[in-house]
């Protein structure tokens, strides 16, 4: 492995398009880069918040929620669900000081192998511009006293 | 050692000078824009549509037929790009969407660069225009046409005559064109673009 | 979840041949996964050349019973490919096929990337992923639906008429739907049939007749599927029966109404726009059913008040002008969609004069014009009516192979155009040339016809034609139309005079397959084809379970091919039906009551209506029959008092931290 | 006191408001009980003790400690696991040591800001810049003062916790309940709850106790509570306000909502939830009445500041814990 | 009325010098503001294309970069030569479908002080401006003297519709955008079929036969359908069959006598502008039956009828023109 940075992202799949599509990137041989994992879900409906933020607090460094074209969800409008949780995660992730880039939504039908592939392609590479997160990897027990204490000494103070 | 030579002692029939299989690539690299060069199905669909088809020794698709051979001669001295006219026809009926009249313009180029064709006047009238046009920023065809007969159809300069004057009467052709103020800097650019089309 | 005892897990690496093996190095898979996740419960982790082989599957027994595993981990390809096999390799060892779960580093990882050591650190993190995910898989029991016997056909064409037959032979109602007012499809337009150039009317009309006649099939033609709910085994239909304005009870398709109707319309749809109808009319002769349909948008009545002939003249008082749509509701177990093609519109590339040039004709004209029951009864002829053509070129290939258009084969051109170029032969004597760039005469028989095709001296002329013009360039063009093509093996642009042109239109998707497939639930390809569950495995069903697909609706194929997918489907059909019942995926949503505080956040969120909210108990219920498994609410209870089996919050998040090595000291990555 | 054979009994107070040893005073008479049947050992708040004093006792020598407060300077930590090693019981008592609570929200900025904020904003007049330093030489010696930790952490993120009694500050006839169950326990005559268990609450959420009418969910704006004059008697959800309710653990009677006010969330999350803001998000996203992206948008603008809405009591014991930037410096 | 930046291209100040002239006239009652390039540069037509690719690039380049910087308000960069308006569409598209050559071009403007933003402009044709943005209405509007009477052969000749990398015609091969204002001016329009064949391009010059060539079988199909003139849009094609008629007569023995003329020159006579104004007269091959024509022809009743194109009775239905907004109708041409 080269010293570049190498990010990990999490993909989180519908079982009956974006999953199909993983499969057909798979089968019409296109490549594309090693560094997203996907996670298997029946729909994009079954993605819970929870997910996406166990992923990041895992080491994450970008997280992909596919699902199946609006209208075109096979259980019917769950994907919408999935839409507006997607755009209310955003705003409170944006709270807690994320980049919104390293959270994206992809469509993506069971016909659309090589989309797929180009667009995880395409998402590694904006995460790598962003660079590592490390969500609660840092040793948090460490203290910072000494460093804020880096101020001018305290004097005596004279009259 | 006999082996090798068996090896590299060529069957007769099969024509081995310069065959080189990276020249399909290399033509594609030369060609504005993405050419998709290597998708012909040579279906003939170019040869069919063009127009200036009859006076073409070989058909665009037999070009391109010599350009996966890696035939490098046979293909560089055809005149068949010379003799494209940019229509056009073929560009938007292909198939494939082979950007063929594109194709054309890079094999021009390279067969100029390797002295490769039968007939100059199609290099000359094409060296003659940007010549006038790098001296003046401008060109006057009517002026450039004189020229070129003069070097290569001088026999049919008669026939010309009654033409010509018809232009020249009319205001329609001069014989020095106008020449654009900033031509220094028209000189600068191109030539640094020569320099960055040589590092290619 | 609770878990039963504590994890014995077993570790599957397969090879695949080398589509794993030559990218992801399995053994250095397996190794890892026995050392490192051996803290986590794995006991063995073993490499094998192809798992799904029995030999494999016996492996994976042979260890369940001797180290008595509790879950098993395949590393292999898709679980849309051997899911099934290797959950049932564990239940055959008496473990529950649920404790399995399946890992692709096929499609994921060894085909898709190219660093090995890349590729094979993945696979690692997979198999993590997997490994920490089955840890809490808990046994399943899967859940089974009675199977209604009845099945929905879609489309009357050939392979719809096939399969409905096939079904009802067996003793099983079949409801028929076609939109048009007879069924029989394109195939009712066709003369002759290749290779074999026996009459299609004649081998079809028959089934026709069995369809109408059948006492298990319920033919609905003008009629159209508006609504399709429920599930495998279990779906209603809402199909609405458009007006015929004629009562079927009372008609007896005499076919006076049709004579002394006085309105003539070209008919688009059955002589291909080459020949007339009346505003009342059956399609053709040996229409099934015999009863005719009203064209309202062009019958005079309707437009102008009066003329009601058909009504004066009907002697069973048949005719009714204010017959309304009928809706009907079916209850079926499964679906076949044979929906069937459009032709591709020839006037899209207009340096081909389709549309422009009178005698530049289509395919589907030229079967209408060569047809003995067509306008000209069989006379090949041209625009004018009469002029017998002396040359005749037929174009291969017409917006098909072309990424301007459709840039798939149609496959039936070629053998379409040489079975042209005989017809015209015989019934003209024309000399005929076929432009061409290959020919794809695959299947039985089908390059004997060629051979003898070129025996009867037609001029195959390789090259994909250029263009068709009226104007002439040397006395010999005049008044002729030029086909300027590259004769590619002479390596010469030609100009061919002719009388006549027929381009071999391709086929397309009906321009409302996507719309359909959305009724039906079932997902289209970029073109707009039905996407068949495997490409090679599973040709007839679809990723929707109880709804099949046969015939052009799955992509361009010929009568004999239609005829094989009809019956295939039905056989799926037949197969489900003996079945009796159907056993659903155990994925499904429950909620914990005592932990449900009936906030009812989740009541609104089930398309399929599988939530209700007890009001005296004042706690939300789902109904495990009607939930399909999508999870929604799971992700929505606030209370995360609604858990999903199969994709538990604990699985999913396991699965997380799996692949993300969490359980493993970070020292011990590999990178 | 003379040595009696009393229960030890201790109670801390660590980054936190006091409201909870304020709610333990609540108990009224019940206090005596607990005087009756413990021996007090340690509770700075109400008697005088030293951390020598404690760290003299013999390890599991306290038997029930309730820990109120966060995780948020070294003296924290030391003390939290100090009172481990003593205890058999070991509470995280009220919302600051089991979720972090306010204390908690200060892990949305790095420390190095929280200090400043302190000492030189419009707070303090500090044209010096003189910031406190952990230790300091005087003439007696060095001396140190605590410093404080990059993130507050809830009291199980750093030692392990028998109990869970949450609310801000848990209701104090829940704590009495509590003090009865010890005492019976002690007595032989009730059972504790398994180790990790939340006591002193329900195990559903606040809707269970609420006596607003609910019916199906369909949001189509957001609203503020003083914007509208909310209807008393139907769920204040459905009325566009953003209730946390539905997400929060039952054990308050769902004192706010039957005052007219939405439920902040200080009970935390219930049985089994994983993060309590994302199963909110989750929840109100799902019921959001529309399907395209610029209307709900449009719909989401009314909810302000949606991660203070989620993790006002959460966020320390949330999965992220901390905003990024409180991370990042943590590394520097 | 909306502003344009004009490229009017090397053959607007000689041979084509009726082509401005008319342009200029008809653009005042129309309103259009054409604000020429300040210094603009030959786009090298098809020959510095052949010779090599970045200087020609640049070269064509040069004058966006130009435009780029005169274009306050308006992004429209309007072309009345057809070889100028492909050479500087091209440039624009290929730049960006193949950044290492937008990246090498702008290098090379670099060392001039400039830069182009591949896409940042809209290159249109004089054509397509006055037809969808100035609108048919408007210029009925302005029609005094309607041509009726008048045969005229619309030719657009190839390098507008084709190949058309911003999907802004009919059609590839049949366009119908010339022929339409033809008709709005009241002409009697041929339903010309070679209308954008090619005109022979450089032909004349370096291949003299097979241009000849070329150019009869244009002349001579717009003879056999009664053709008073042609009317074309391209310099280019204008010089040459205009030009080289005579030429191409002694060479097959023919005598065709075909008007040339500009679209511009015809919207002048139709408003009622003096032919002079119009650049007639600058014609190698008369005009004058054309003026002529409109000469004695008293102010016109009703407009002729289209020529109809009726199915016979007996015979045959023919399949209708294809539904139009059929998404379809496009062609379907990803860029890979």
């Amino acid at each position: 492995m080269t010293d570049a940075f190498e990010p990990t992202i999490i993909g989180f799949t519908c079982n009956w398009c974006s999953y199909r599509a993983a499969d057909l990137a798979g089968t019409a041989r296109i490549k594309y880069p090693a560094n997203v994992r996907l996670v298997r879900l029946m729909c994009s409906g079954r993605l819970d918040p929870t997910f996406v933020f166990k992923a990041l607090a895992s080491g994450a460094d970008g997280v992909m929620i596919t699902g199946c074209h609006p209208g075109e969800c096979h259980y019917l409008e769950q994907n919408y669900k999935a839409l507006r949780r997607f755009q209310l995660m955003q705003r409170t992730l944006k709270g807690l000081g994320l980049e919104s880039g390293r959270i994206k939504l992809l469509w993506a039908s069971a016909a659309e192998g090589a989309r797929f592939a180009s667009e995880v392609a395409a998402f590694v590479e904006e995460i790598r511009a962003l660079g590592p997160l490390h969500w609660g990897r840092a040793d948090a027990s460490e203290a910072v006293g000494a460093e804020v204490a880096e101020g001018p000494r305290l004097q005596e103070v004279s009259a | 050692m006999a082996d090798v030579e068996l090896m590299t002692s060529p069957p007769i029939a099969a024509s081995t000078k310069d065959e080189d299989l990276g020249l399909l690539k290399e033509v594609a690299a030369r060609t504005a824009g993405i050419s998709r060069l290597e998708m012909c199905i040579q279906c003939g669909t170019c040869g069919g549509s063009c127009p200036s088809a009859a006076a073409m020794d070989l058909t665009p698709r037999a070009v391109f037929a010599l350009l996966r051979a890696g035939m490098r001669e046979e293909a560089l001295k055809s005149n068949t790009f010379w003799v494209c006219v940019s229509c056009y026809h073929c560009v938007v009926r292909c198939p494939q969407s082979v950007h063929i009249a594109d194709v054309m313009y890079a094999l021009k180029s390279m067969a100029i660069e390797a002295n490769l064709y039968q007939d100059s006047t199609a290099p000359d009238f094409s060296h003659t225009f940007i010549g006038m046009v790098e001296d003046y920023g401008r060109s006057f065809e009517m002026g450039l046409a004189g020229i070129h007969y003069i070097k290569h159809f001088a026999l049919r300069l008669p026939g010309m005559v009654p033409m010509a004057t018809g232009m020249l009467t009319r205001g329609r052709m001069s014989l020095t064109p106008k020449r654009i103020k900033n031509m220094r800097q028209l000189r600068a650019i191109l030539n640094r673009a020569k320099e960055l089309e040589a590092e290619e | 979840m609770t878990r039963n005892q504590e994890e014995r897990i077993g570790v599957y690496v397969c090879h695949c041949g080398t589509n794993i093996a030559g990218v992801v190095d399995v053994a250095q898979v397996a190794e890892w996964a026995a050392a490192k996740l051996q803290h986590r419960g794995v006991v063995i982790a073993r490499e094998y050349k192809f798992m799904c082989s029995s030999l494999g599957q016996e492996l994976i027994e042979k260890d369940i019973k001797e180290l008595d595993l509790n879950r098993v981990v395949v590393a292999a390809c898709s679980p849309h490919l051997h899911e099934k096999t290797f959950r049932t390799a564990c239940a055959n060892a008496g473990l529950n096929p649920f404790m399995c779960e399946m890992v692709s580093i096929r499609e994921q990882v060894s085909w898709v990337h190219t660093d090995k050591s890349a590729a094979t650190s993945k696979a690692m993190a997979m198999v993590s992923g997997g490994v920490e995910r089955v840890r809490h898989h808990v046994p399943l029991e899967p859940l089974t639906v009675p199977i209604h016997p009845a099945t929905l056909v879609v489309g009357g064409g050939i392979a719809g008429i096939q399969s409905a037959l096939e079904i009802a032979d067996a003793g099983h109602q079949v409801y028929v739907v076609e939109r048009e007012p007879s069924i029989g499809g394109h195939m009712a337009q066709f003369d002759k049939t290749f290779p074999t150039l026996d009459c299609s009317a004649c081998i079809l009309t028959p089934k026709m007749v069995s369809v109408g006649t059948h006492p298990n099939v319920k033919l609905l033609t003008w009629s159209q599927v508006e609504k399709v709910e429920g599930y495998v085994g279990n779906f209603s239909v809402t199909i609405r029966k458009k007006a015929r304005k004629i009562k079927e009870d009372l008609c007896t398709g005499c076919g006076i109404c049709q004579e002394k109707c006085p309105k003539k319309v070209i008919d688009d749809v059955y002589e291909a726009g080459l020949g007339y109808r009346k505003a009342v009319y059956t399609p053709f002769p040996q229409a099934v059913p015999k009863f005719p349909v009203m064209d309202v948008a062009n019958c005079t009545y309707y437009e102008k008040g009066t003329c009601k002939a058909c009504e004066k003249f009907c002697p069973t008082d048949a005719i009714d002008f204010d017959q309304q749509d009928e809706i009907l509701n079916v209850q079926v177990g499964n679906i076949i969609l044979a929906t069937g093609y459009d032709l591709f519109d020839a006037r899209r590339i207009s340096n081909y004069g389709y549309g422009r040039l009178p005698n530049v004709f289509s395919s589907l004209e030229f079967e209408r014009l060569s047809n003995a029951a067509g306008p000209t009864n069989g006379q090949v002829v041209l625009r004018d009516g009469k002029t017998i053509p002396k040359s005749v070129g037929i174009v291969h290939c017409v917006g098909s192979r072309d990424r301007n258009y459709n840039n798939y084969c149609s496959v039936i051109c070629c053998m379409q155009s040489i079975k042209f170029a005989h017809l015209v032969h015989e019934r003209t004597g024309a000399t005929v040339y076929n432009f061409y760039i290959d020919i794809r005469a695959a299947f039985k028989d089908y390059d004997e016809f060629y051979q003898r095709i070129l025996e009867e001296g037609t001029q195959f002329i390789r090259g994909k034609v250029a263009e068709i013009s009226d104007v002439p360039r040397v006395a010999s063009e005049e008044g002729k139309l030029i086909i300027q093509v590259e004769d590619t093996l002479a390596g010469k642009q030609r100009r061919i005079p002719v009388d006549m042109v027929i381009l071999s239109s391709g086929l397309q998707p009906r321009a409302d397959s996507k719309a359909t497939a959305k009724v039906f639930g079932i997902s289209c390809s970029a073109n707009g084809w039905y996407i068949e569950k495997h490409p090679k495995l599973d040709p007839v069903a679809t990723m929707t379970e109880g709804i099949f697909i046969a015939g052009c609706a799955q992509g361009p194929k010929d009568i004999p091919a239609s005829v094989a997918q009809g019956a295939a489907a039905a056989a799926r059909v037949l197969g489900k039906i003996e079945q009796k019942e159907v056993a659903l995926e155990p994925v499904r949503a429950s909620v914990i009551e005592d932990q449900c505080s009936g906030c009812r956040i989740c009541n609104g969120l089930c398309p399929f209506n599988a939530i209700s909210f007890l009001e005296d108990r004042m706690v939300t219920e789902i109904n495990p029959a009607l939930c399909q498994g999508c999870g929604t609410c799971v992700a929505a209870c606030p209370a995360g008092a609604i858990v999903g089996t199969g994709f538990s919050n604990e699985q999913v998040m396991a699965q997380i931290e799996g692949l993300m090595l969490m359980n493993i000291e970070p020292a011990e990555v590999i990178a | 006191m003379s040595e009696n054979a009393k229960p030890k009994f201790a109670m801390y107070w660590a980054a936190a408001c006091g409201g909870c040893e304020i709610a333990v005073l609540n108990t009224h008479e019940k206090i005596l009980d607990v005087d009756a049947t413990f021996e007090v050992v340690f509770w700075p708040v109400a008697m005088d003790a030293k951390y020598k004093d404690v760290e003299a006792m013999e390890d599991g020598s306290i038997l029930l400690t309730l820990f109120n407060g966060g995780i948020r300077s070294d003296e924290n930590e030391h003390i939290a696991k100090l009172l481990r090693r003593k205890s058999k019981l070991m509470v995280a008592f009220g919302s600051c040591a089991n979720e972090g609570c306010i204390p908690g929200l200060a892990n949305l900025s790095d420390s190095r800001e929280l200090v400043h904020t302190a000492f030189n904003t419009i707070t303090t007049d500090n044209p010096h810049e003189i910031y406190p330093m952990t230790s300091y030489d005087v003439p007696e010696g060095e001396i140190h003062i605590p410093t404080i930790l990059p993130v507050l952490k809830t009291l199980a993120q750093v030692v392990d916790v028998d109990y869970f009694m949450p609310g801000c500050p848990p209701e104090s006839h829940q704590i009495a309940a509590v003090i009865d169950l010890v005492i019976q326990a002690i007595q032989g005559k009730a059972q504790l709850p398994p180790k990790g268990s939340v006591i002193g609450a329900g195990s559903s959420t606040v809707c269970d106790e609420c006596k607003r009418t609910r019916s199906v969910k369909s949001i189509k704006a957001f609203q503020r509570i003083w914007a509208i004059a909310a209807e008393p008697t139907v769920c204040l959800l459905e009325q566009g306000i953003p209730c946390n309710g539905p997400a929060t653990r039952s054990g308050c009677d769902a004192r706010c909502p039957a005052a007219g006010a939405q439920c902040i969330g200080c009970y935390g999350p219930a049985d089994g939830v994983v993060d309590y803001g994302a199963r909110l998000i989750s929840s109100f996203a799902s019921v959001i009445d529309s399907n395209d992206p610029v209307e709900i948008d449009r719909i989401l603008d009314g909810l302000v500041d949606p991660t203070g809405q989620f993790y006002r009591f959460n966020l320390a014991g949330s999965l992220l814990r901390a905003a990024v930037p409180a991370w990042k410096k943590a590394k520097v | 009325m909306k502003d344009y930046l004009l490229y009017p291209g090397c053959s607007m100040e000689y041979s084509a010098r009726a082509y401005a002239l008319s342009l200029d006239a008809i653009s005042g009652p129309l309103g259009l503001r054409l604000k020429e390039l300040d210094d603009w540069n030959c786009c090298g037509a098809t020959e510095y294309l052949g010779i090599s690719r970045t200087p020609a690039y640049a070269l064509i380049a040069r004058n966006l970069a130009i435009a780029g910087q005169a274009s306050n308000g308006t992004n429209d960069l309007v072309a009345p030569c057809s070889a100028c308006y492909l050479n500087l569409a091209k440039a624009d598209h290929y730049m960006q479908e193949q950044p290492q050559l937008g990246a090498k071009v702008n290098e090379a403007l670099a060392v001039g002080e400039l830069t182009y933003r591949p896409g940042s402009l809209n290159i249109r044709h004089l054509l397509d401006v006055i037809v969808n943005d100035v609108g048919l209405e408007e210029v009925e509007k302005h029609v005094v003297q309607p041509l009726s009477g008048l045969r005229l052969a619309p030719y657009l000749g190839c390098m507008v519709p084709r190949p058309d990398y911003g999907h802004r015609w009919s059609d590839h091969e049949f366009p119908t955008e010339l022929d339409s204002l033809l008709k709005a001016l009241g002409a009697d329009v041929v339903d010309y079929p070679l209308k954008t064949e090619c005109c022979g391009g450089h032909m004349p010059q370096i291949g003299p036969e097979m241009g000849f060539e070329m150019i009869r079988r244009l002349i001579a199909s717009a003879d056999r359908l009664e053709t008073d003139a042609m009317v074309t849009m391209c310099p280019m094609c204008q010089l040459n069959l205009d030009a080289y008629q005579g030429e191409t007569n002694q060479f097959f023995k023919t005598h065709f006598h075909m008007p040339i003329l500009f679209f511009t020159q015809l919207m002048g006579l139709a408003f009622g502008i003096e032919p002079k104004e119009l650049g007639f007269g600058l014609e190698l091959v008369s005009a004058r039956n054309v003026l002529d024509a409109l000469g004695v022809k008293a102010p016109p009743e009703t407009p002729p009828a289209p020529p109809k194109r009726a199915r016979r009775p007996e015979g045959l239905p023919m399949p209708g023109p294809l539904p139009k907004g059929n998404p379809s109708e496009q062609k379907i041409r990803e860029v890979v």
